[in-house]
């Protein structure tokens, strides 16, 4: 298959699954090295940008997806007669928060962080596709822990969660001889 | 005063609150002064339980902290004090941190995009693999948790509908003076062997707090050697047969 | 909006929906006469098939659709054969164990078990065919049960439900003496 081929395969398939697909499985069902594949949907991302429009193919880890673009939200609603998604509650996106930055992390880690419960906060994060399960802690309890989704990378705009951006220095640190406090932090900024 | 503008929702919960009270009070994180924190924090909770009782629990938490650390600060000695509002310091920081992350989340979100339905393309999907069945009890005590194993029974799935159960204290009553019935001492903590859950521990409590009131049943005993006797006496009998 | 624009937006919305979209529709959301809107819809079908691209736009009566070119059929359908063929998440298969337990189980009962919103898991089961719809539960809001399917019983080998393994009793009686539990640990051994 020459790269134009290619390229039409990854277009067809991306547009007929809806959903994100892993580079990976576009590797083997095509039949070509994993690098390849990932420089063909590269590609095809960039061919979309520039043709400006109104589809548009993103890469959201270690998968691309195809979505509109934001710029016809409002009439692919009225068209399809739904109903625009609320913004994030103060409490969704601090949770989000803790969640995006700490991840994997259970819902008692979110709780000490923000000293109130969230339950709720954690289901309705669940059902707006921006956080799922990533698994079980090996410890008592075998609590569940949390992480960011791809859709939350489309949300956000950004590819992976390498571009998120860094956690805020504090203003009062420079001045305050406790700056040990600060080092002490277990999340600091590793990458 | 500006209280009046203070809008109720507008803390995520008592850290929220603390962090707006040290900000306008221009105190440092780093150095929080309790005693004045502590008085408007109490007005704020005194407010809060006025309009949301429910939801001024997580907020009296923190309150009984803040009197810790105020009265920890009182004695002479008072590391213990320091330590406590080093890991309130930590704990605030935390916070502060978290929210100016989702203030920068929260306005960096876009939910314009829409994906599609995957296309109906006739293909099998269904599973393919093939699993020993002992992978399905793995994973059910993994879902279960082990020690907890006790399911709800389907209709409690409902418990949202279905109000709490409701134990009166006369059925305790007669629960209470059925184990002493035959006369012999009992061992006050076996009184509670057979309570299911809080609300038949707490039926059963105030069961033997009636007794004891009414003169049917005495304490001895001290700790974990306490016992429970009945003193026969007239009107025993309206207790019904142990059987 | 300049012909381009009218373009993107109608790439847009038949990209998002599903079905075929009337030229109608089409005409009311954006705001343009009839035949506008069907002038737009017929120069970006004929944009589609210059591309030569793996999708493409198609006029239906009063409609147009858009759809995957037929010859990437087969990757599209070896991409998907991929995905069924990846293991369960943990999620899933503790949603699967819990519906195998207590079927026929409604939703809310799986969610209250785990604690957490399960109904993207619960539809990805139901894709694999390992569950199924058993009917509703006669109790306010009538809300669906589920239970497993046949080809559950083939992926796990068994013929009948009958022989799924016994849960460990003494999980169910030892709830105060938790270290005893931690020894009893049996691990399903039982036959």
């Amino acid at each position: 298959m020459d790269n134009q081929n290619l390229k039409s395969a990854v277009e067809a398939v991306l547009f007929a699954s809806g959903t994100p697909v892993e580079v990976d499985r576009l590797a083997v069902a095509l039949n070509i090295p994993l690098e390849k594949a990932g420089a063909v949907c590269a590609e095809l991302a960039e061919d979309y940008k520039n043709r400006g429009g109104g589809i548009l193919v993103v890469r959201l880890g270690d998968s691309y997806r195809m979505c509109s673009d934001k710029q016809h939200a409002d009439v692919i609603r009225t068209v399809m007669d739904i109903k625009r998604n609320t913004p994030l509650s103060q409490a969704a996106s601090e949770v989000l928060a803790v969640v995006a930055y700490n991840q994997p992390v259970t819902k008692a880690f979110v709780e000490q962080v923000r000293g109130v419960d969230c339950s709720g906060v954690v289901a309705n994060l669940i059902a707006r596709g921006l956080i799922e399960e990533k698994g079980r802690l090996e410890l008592p309890g075998r609590p569940l822990v949390y992480g960011t989704t791809e859709h939350f990378l489309l949300c956000f705009g950004i590819s992976s969660l390498d571009e998120l951006p860094p956690v805020p220095q504090d203003e009062e640190n420079s001045e305050a001889d406790e700056a040990q406090t600060e080092d002490a932090e277990p999340e600091g900024e590793q990458p | 005063m500006e209280k009046l503008s203070y809008k109720l929702d507008t803390f995520e919960g008592p850290l929220d609150l603390l962090l707006h009270l040290i900000e306008k009070n221009k105190m440092s994180i780093y150095d929080i002064m309790i005693s004045e924190l502590l008085d408007q924090y109490m007005d704020h909770v005194k407010m809060l339980q006025e309009s949301d009782p429910d939801g001024a629990g997580e907020f009296l938490d923190m309150a009984s902290r803040l009197i810790m650390i105020k009265s920890a600060s009182l004695l002479p000695r008072h590391e213990e004090a320091d330590e406590m509002k080093k890991e309130l310091s930590g704990q605030l920081i935390e916070y502060k941190k978290c929210k100016q992350i989702a203030k920068l989340l929260s306005e960096g979100m876009c939910f314009d995009f829409y994906g599609r339905e995957p296309e109906k393309i006739k293909a099998d999907m269904r599973y393919k693999r093939r699993h020993e069945p002992s992978y399905l009890i793995d994973r059910y005590l993994a879902a279960v948790g082990r020690g907890r194993a006790k399911l709800p029974p389907p209709e409690e799935a409902f418990s949202g509908i279905v109000k709490r159960r409701i134990v009166s204290v006369s059925s305790k009553i007669v629960g209470v003076m059925r184990k002493l019935w035959s006369g012999k001492s009992v061992k006050y903590e076996s009184i509670y062997d057979d309570a299911a859950d809080r609300s038949e521990l707490v039926a059963t409590f105030l069961a033997v707090l009636e007794l004891i009131k009414g003169k049917r049943v005495r304490v001895s005993g001290e700790g974990s050697e306490q016992t429970l006797v009945m003193i026969k006496s007239a009107g025993a009998e309206e207790v019904p047969d142990g059987g």
